[in-house]
């Protein structure tokens, strides 16, 4: 059940990418298909045990190594997503629009 | 309960890539992450959670905001 | 317009199949136990120094990942600063006349 | 060379009661990011932790006092100077590993006792590293966002 | 062996200093420079035993493989290594001496650079993820730099494709950690032999094609292709050089080791299929525009998909032909970029029809513009002819075999047409106004040495392939050709007829109503989308 | 101690449900801050306190008293900026014209 | 050294002071290492930021210290009120009988640390939320307004608060 | 004692599925971020909860942090937004 939800929260991302024509929001959409990425490996770590991996009282540990990974996932998708938003924004002010579909279109107006 | 919190999850992502209104968008996407968070932190991660807390409502929701600020605050698209 | 529409249902069944993919690869039970877990849990702090285990993994284990996020953290933010600045756009001179990202 | 801080932004004058609050909370917030940094090892956390908790406190000071106020606390040139020198510090706590000869970003100094808190040596030296990085880094791009053009 | 890794970072950041301090500004692009040397010299201390086979691994940190991150240096990453080696001192000498770039520029190029040496060398999934990553970042950098709308608009364009596709390159890395509990690509393909021979479960099947789709938009070819030519075209001349010679080989390399390390064998056929589909589309709409970066941008799909295909062919004489080309392909792409780009920026215009007459003014350029073009269409005795001659043998008895044939002599056509812009004589006599200086001594050299290699790799294919033979297995070529039989020679000659009768044909009134047609085929970013997952499908099928 | 921690999570359950019922109900963007702000500060105050009357005296006393201590300054500041942004975006109160309906307010006058 | 230089002297150590009080709560241990990584940071972290924690016009010393049994017996005051007022609004939303104003009053707190504990505990207070503070000049949203005057309204709403706040912080 | 808070956090769960309701719902963003500034409170209160229950006391040190994020993305939304009169 758990994982068919957290597929969900990806194909919302997913199909946000693909449908969303605002910038803004394909940039949004990115970064929640990473976070539902990121919820697979932490839920994945979490079914193997029941505490914190941090050393301290007792219990069976989950699994660290998914979050030490999904630690430097995170904050590689917060670089992209600020690289794609400062794009954005120079896109934006040269043709004033946010709207992907202008943007290409003025873009790649092929002269001849 | 987790199963609970994903629902919503699911709910504030799909409200937040559908509204028209940019600035509710990155309020819901911050909405979002804070049950993110809360998942990551009931699943045992607490590092984890601490990173998406920071990243997620703090700089990226920075981040957004000052893009909005910047451009356009209706998506007319 | 026709062509609008089947751009649209493109999109749908492709998202629908993607979704089926999805499900085959969730489907199922979880793999095996993980030996990188055993030996991390057993002796992780001892060999790095590091009572919290991720932390041991993301800078003893795995320190060149985090050496490669702290790059493209790096990279994120001066390029940022890079394509932000009011001169950078156009005829590709980029550095004239200014010294580093601080003054411009 | 700059134009000051009263465009859009300064459209929301400056009140007292955030003024106050930012400047009574944000040394409080640079603090616990020190804190989460350096007891990165045994708690939550850790440098890229820290380092945004320190970038939020520079943060709230922006936002509240404009960006200009927290220019004058944090200079530009030094921030990126700073986080420039923390990732060569970082590549040079990975060659100590070398000279050590255990390879790259080895731990040189594991300690047998390790219950004692800030005394984790390699771990908490990048933690420290990182934290610096990030803290200056992330602190950069925001104040370079929301500057006015 | 990390000092590969660390040397370019070390000068990045000496480049990064460079552009902060005042003081350090001039020396700061040499420094970097320089520092690409000793990967230059450790890879050739290395070969020896590389080339007896000997797998040198280092354990990052002291930490060994299965919780720790290890380099490995075999034939495969030496090669990935040295090819990155060759292009980025090409281009950063080209940078250089061109004068337009300051130190910041320096600092993305090697980290790019340090990016590549990653993919190449690690033995790690999740820091294959990384380096991909750090790749990719460098390139929205460098692909925005000009600050125009287009590269921005292309970056962008990148960015989301590129990000989903790591997306799903992370998903695939998840599937393998959920199955198996190992993450290095040594431990996986233990894991998989242990489950007695081939573990053939689903799971397994979905990661492999999730990886693959993950590399494959950072290699280009079909369904995964559409980012390309506007990031190639759009970028600075050095970059489009430096991403068309070694960034898409580099992925491409990393797709080879993963998917022969994780018996991917089921997924040759498809391979080899999208290979020469993606050979044939790329050349055909190369063969119709008009911007001059844009068709070279075009022709690095096509040479990919003839990479591509002849590795689905699956021998081991398939996969050295491969590699050559892959080789080869990075030095003539590099060279005609670099030419070409010299060309655009001496002129200021991008139109083929409207750029005449630059032999006479660069004649050196122009001298190794004609080598790269003569080597992309399988001209004797340049190395394109040698790879194609390998491509051939590698490719026989396939089906898949007349598509490259196609492409070949579509590909001269295209090169007949682009050639006419380094003619000596100019018809129209046009003056530029300068934009810029024509290119320096360094610049030239450069670009000298290239078509030397050209000719070099060209004249001894035979033996550079034995090279790369021994290199990627240890053993010598059995089957040595000889490349410059008169049967073999002779072949060309309707090769060359076709290419002159497709250029023809293109020019006359229905050729031209075509190529315009095929031209303004500008699919929508949705439409690519759409078509990114409709491949992630086909290999998720192909792999079920 | 036991007793203390129940009264005040009861307390705290009490307002929370008494915010979000206000939050809900409330016609305008001013009336539902006073529900936010008032019952669940007190509700997320009370269910802090209930829990130092839990944990006793020790390290985690201190951090409680550090949150309690962070939320305490900082949610009536939110509420007040959230509230300054409402005014200075134009929006005009609530009067008591009509009864209140349900969910969606009206902000007339 | 000048009185400036004292008076700068005296910002830091006060800087530096409550930012270590700071650290030992949170903390909770008096290790060594704790108390010296506690020391560093505390003194990095005031010598950037001590210009700003303490302002420069702040000199005197009841502009930071309360005086404590009065700042006592107003937080006592403050989370009575807001238990009992909670209650109030509770009612009020049960019944759905509200008047809902806005009110405009003046406050004669003169330090500013002691305006913004007014403007917190009036929004901590159920019924009332700060809208604006300029100056002196508060605005208030009053859920349940029984007058929209401006001095009887600012002597129901700020109450004992401005009585209590005037001893403690001046 | 266990079973209080355990039901504690159950009750703080449901109660953030309602408060989601005015944040998808709300006419204006003022009012969305009323609710965000009721999910944000909540969640604090079921990660001092939840931390007490496990009775680590490091992973109060998550609670603060999200506390802390919580008012600087708050401040932050509300101080770069004021646009039209009436746009709201």
């Amino acid at each position: 059940m758990t994982w068919i939800l957290i597929g969900a929260i990806l194909m919302a991302g997913l199909w946000g990418v693909v449908n969303r024509p605002n910038m803004i929001k394909k940039v949004m959409a990115l970064s929640i298909a990473n976070s539902a990425v990121i919820l697979m490996f932490v839920y994945h770590g979490s079914l193997s045990g029941d505490t914190a991996p941090i050393e301290g009282n007792g219990g069976t540990m989950v699994d660290p190594l998914p979050q030490a990974l999904m630690l430097t996932a995170i904050v590689v998708g917060v670089c992209v997503m600020s690289m794609a938003l400062v794009l954005v924004y120079r896109l934006h002010r040269k043709y004033g629009t946010l709207d992907m579909r202008e943007v290409e279109g003025k873009a790649w107006k092929l002269r001849d | 309960m987790v199963e609970a919190l994903l629902v919503l999850m699911l709910i504030s992502s799909v409200f937040a890539l559908l509204i028209r209104d940019m600035l509710a968008a990155v309020l819901l996407l911050g909405v979002f992450s804070m049950l993110s968070c809360l998942v990551f932190f009931l699943l045992s991660a607490p590092d984890v959670a601490l990173t998406e807390a920071a990243v997620g409502t703090g700089v990226g929701t920075v981040i957004l905001i000052w893009i909005v600020y910047r451009t356009e605050r209706r998506d007319r698209t | 317009m026709k062509s609008g529409r089947l751009t649209a249902a493109a999109e749908i069944l492709v998202l629908l199949l993607t979704a089926f993919f999805l499900y085959q690869g969730l489907r199922g039970d979880h793999g095996e136990e993980s030996e990188i877990r055993r030996h991390i849990i057993e002796n992780g702090s001892s060999e790095t120094g590091a009572l919290n285990l991720v932390t041991s993994i993301y800078l003893g284990y795995r320190a060149f990942d985090t050496l490669g996020e702290t790059m493209v953290l790096l990279l994120a933010v001066s390029g940022g600063l890079f394509l932000l600045k009011p001169g950078s756009s156009g005829n590709g001179h980029d550095e004239r006349g200014e010294d580093g990202y601080g003054q411009d | 060379m700059d134009r000051t801080d009263t465009g859009r932004a300064g459209m929301n004058r400056k009140t007292t009661i955030l003024d106050l609050i930012s400047r009574k909370l944000a040394p409080f917030m640079l603090l616990f990011g020190l804190y989460v940094l350096t007891y990165g090892h045994a708690s939550p956390g850790g440098g890229f932790q820290g380092g945004v908790v320190i970038a939020s406190g520079v943060i709230l000071l922006f936002v509240a006092q404009g960006v200009e106020a927290a220019e004058r606390l944090f200079p530009f040139a030094t921030l990126s100077r700073v986080e420039t020198m923390a990732f060569l510090a970082f590549i040079g706590a990975g060659l100590a590993g070398i000279a050590a000869g255990i390879g790259f970003l080895g731990n040189p100094m594991v300690l047998v006792e390790v219950s004692a808190a800030p005394r984790a040596g390699m771990v908490l030296l990048l933690n420290l590293v990182i934290g610096i990085e990030v803290g200056s880094g992330v602190s950069l791009i925001c104040l370079r966002l929301f500057r006015e053009e | 062996m990390v000092w590969v890794l660390l040397s370019p970072m070390l000068g990045a950041t000496a480049a990064l200093f460079g552009s902060l301090f005042e003081r350090f500004r001039g020396t700061a692009c040499v420094i970097s420079t320089i520092s690409l040397a000793v990967p230059a010299v450790l890879l050739a201390l290395l070969t020896g035993p590389v080339m007896e086979g000997e797998v040198l691994q280092h354990s990052l940190g002291g930490w060994s493989p299965p919780w720790g991150i290890n380099l490995v240096m075999d034939g495969l990453a030496w090669v990935s290594a040295s090819l990155t080696t060759l292009i980025a001192v090409a281009v950063a000498l080209f940078a250089l001496d061109s004068g337009k770039y300051g130190a910041r520029f320096f600092f993305f190029l090697l980290m790019m650079a340090v990016g590549m040496y990653g993919v190449a060398l690690t033995g790690d999934l999740f820091t294959m993820f990384v380096c991909f990553e750090i790749i990719a970042v460098s390139v929205y950098v460098l692909v925005a730099w000009e600050g125009t709308g287009t590269g921005l608009a292309a970056s962008l364009k990148y960015l989301i494709l590129s990000t989903t596709g790591i997306m799903i390159f992370l998903f695939g890395v998840f599937l393998i950690y959920r199955d198996l509990g190992v993450l290095s690509i040594s431990g996986v393909s233990e894991a998989l032999r242990a489950a007695g021979g081939v573990r053939n479960t689903p799971v397994m099947h979905l990661a492999l094609a999730s990886l693959c789709v993950g590399i494959g938009v950072r290699t280009a070819f079909i369904p995964f292709h559409t980012w390309l030519p506007e990031a190639h075209a759009y970028a600075p001349h050095p970059i489009s050089a430096f991403l068309s010679g070694a960034m898409i080989k580099i992925s491409f390399f990393a797709m080879v080791r993963i998917v022969l390390e994780f018996g991917g064998d089921y997924l040759m056929d498809l391979l080899m299929w999208i290979g020469a589909f993606t050979a044939l589309a790329a050349v055909l709409s190369a063969l119709s525009q008009t911007d001059v970066k844009r068709l070279l941008a075009y022709h690095s799909i096509s040479q990919l998909g003839y990479i591509l295909a002849v590795f689905g062919a699956g021998s081991s004489l398939a996969l050295t032909a491969s590699f050559l080309h892959a080789l080869n392909h990075a030095l003539f792409k590099s060279l005609l970029f670099l030419t070409v780009g010299a060309a655009v920026s001496f002129t200021g215009e991008r139109n083929i029809y409207r750029i005449h007459g630059l032999g006479s003014r660069m004649p050196v350029v122009a001298a190794a513009f004609f080598v790269g073009a003569l080597s992309i269409s399988g001209i004797p005795p340049f190395n394109g002819y040698a790879s194609k001659a390998f491509i051939t043998m590698g490719m026989k008895g396939s089906g898949a075999y007349p598509l490259l044939w196609a492409t070949s002599f579509l590909t001269m056509a295209s090169f007949i047409k682009l050639g006419r812009i380094f003619l000596p004589f100019s018809r129209s006599g046009a003056e530029y106004d300068r934009k810029e200086r024509p290119p320096g001594i360094l610049e030239t050299s450069v670009v000298a040495v290239l078509a030397l290699m050209c000719l070099g790799t060209g004249v001894f294919g035979s033996q550079v392939a034995g090279f790369m033979h021994s290199m990627l297995y240890g053993t010598e070529l059995v089957t040595a050709p000889r490349l410059f039989t008169a049967g073999s020679l002779l072949k060309t000659l309707p090769m060359i007829a076709l290419g002159i009768l497709a250029w023809r044909m293109v020019l006359t009134g229905p050729g031209r109503s075509l190529s315009g047609r095929v031209r303004a085929l500008a699919p929508q970013l949705r439409t690519v989308l759409i078509f990114f997952f409709a491949g992630l499908l086909a290999f998720a099928a192909v792999a079920y | 101690m036991n007793i203390g921690t129940v009264i005040f999570f009861v307390l705290g359950a009490v307002f929370n449900i008494m915010g979000n019922l206000g939050v809900i109900i409330f016609p305008d963007a001013y009336t539902r801050l006073q529900a936010s702000s008032t019952c669940s500060t007190t509700s997320v105050l009370s269910f802090l306190i209930g829990c130092m009357f839990l944990v006793g005296l020790g390290p985690m006393l201190g951090r409680l008293l550090v949150i309690t201590i962070f939320f305490f300054v900082t949610s009536p500041i939110s509420a007040h900026i959230i509230a300054r942004f409402a005014w200075q975006n134009g929006m005009v109160a609530w009067r008591r014209n009509f009864r209140m309906t349900g969910g969606r307010g009206r902000a007339d006058g | 050294m000048n009185l400036r230089a004292r008076w700068n002297l005296v910002r830091f150590f006060i800087t530096f002071i409550s930012l270590f009080s700071g650290w030992l709560l949170f903390t909770w241990s008096l290790d060594t290492g704790s108390l010296v990584a506690g020391v560093v940071s505390c003194i990095a972290v005031s010598l950037v930021t001590w210009s700003i924690f303490v302002d420069e016009t702040e000199a005197g010393r009841r502009a930071h210290l309360p005086r404590p049994h009065y700042f006592l017996l107003f937080l006592g005051v403050l989370v009575f009120n807001m238990y009992v007022a909670s209650f109030k609004v509770l009612w009020q939303i049960v019944r759905g009988n509200i008047n809902p104003s806005m009110v405009h009053f003046r406050t004669h707190l003169r330090t500013d640390i002691a305006r913004v504990v007014l403007t917190s505990s009036i929004t901590l207070t159920p019924g009332t939320i700060t809208v604006d503070l300029n100056e002196d000049h508060l605005v208030v949203h009053w859920l349940d307004a029984q007058t929209t005057h401006s001095r009887y309204a600012g002597k129901l709403i700020k109450g004992i608060y401005e009585k209590l706040l005037r001893r403690v912080w001046l | 004692m266990a079973l209080t808070l355990v039901w504690t956090i159950r009750f703080l769960v449901v109660s953030i599925v309602v408060s989601m309701v005015r944040v998808v719902i709300g006419p204006t963003v003022a009012d969305r971020m009323i609710g965000l500034n009721l999910v944000a409170a909540q969640t604090l209160a079921l990660l001092v909860l939840i931390s007490v229950s496990m009775d680590r006391t490091i992973l109060l040190d998550v609670a603060l942090v999200y506390d802390i994020f919580g008012f600087v993305g708050l401040l932050v939304m509300t101080r770069y937004f004021s646009g039209r009169k009436g746009e709201l």
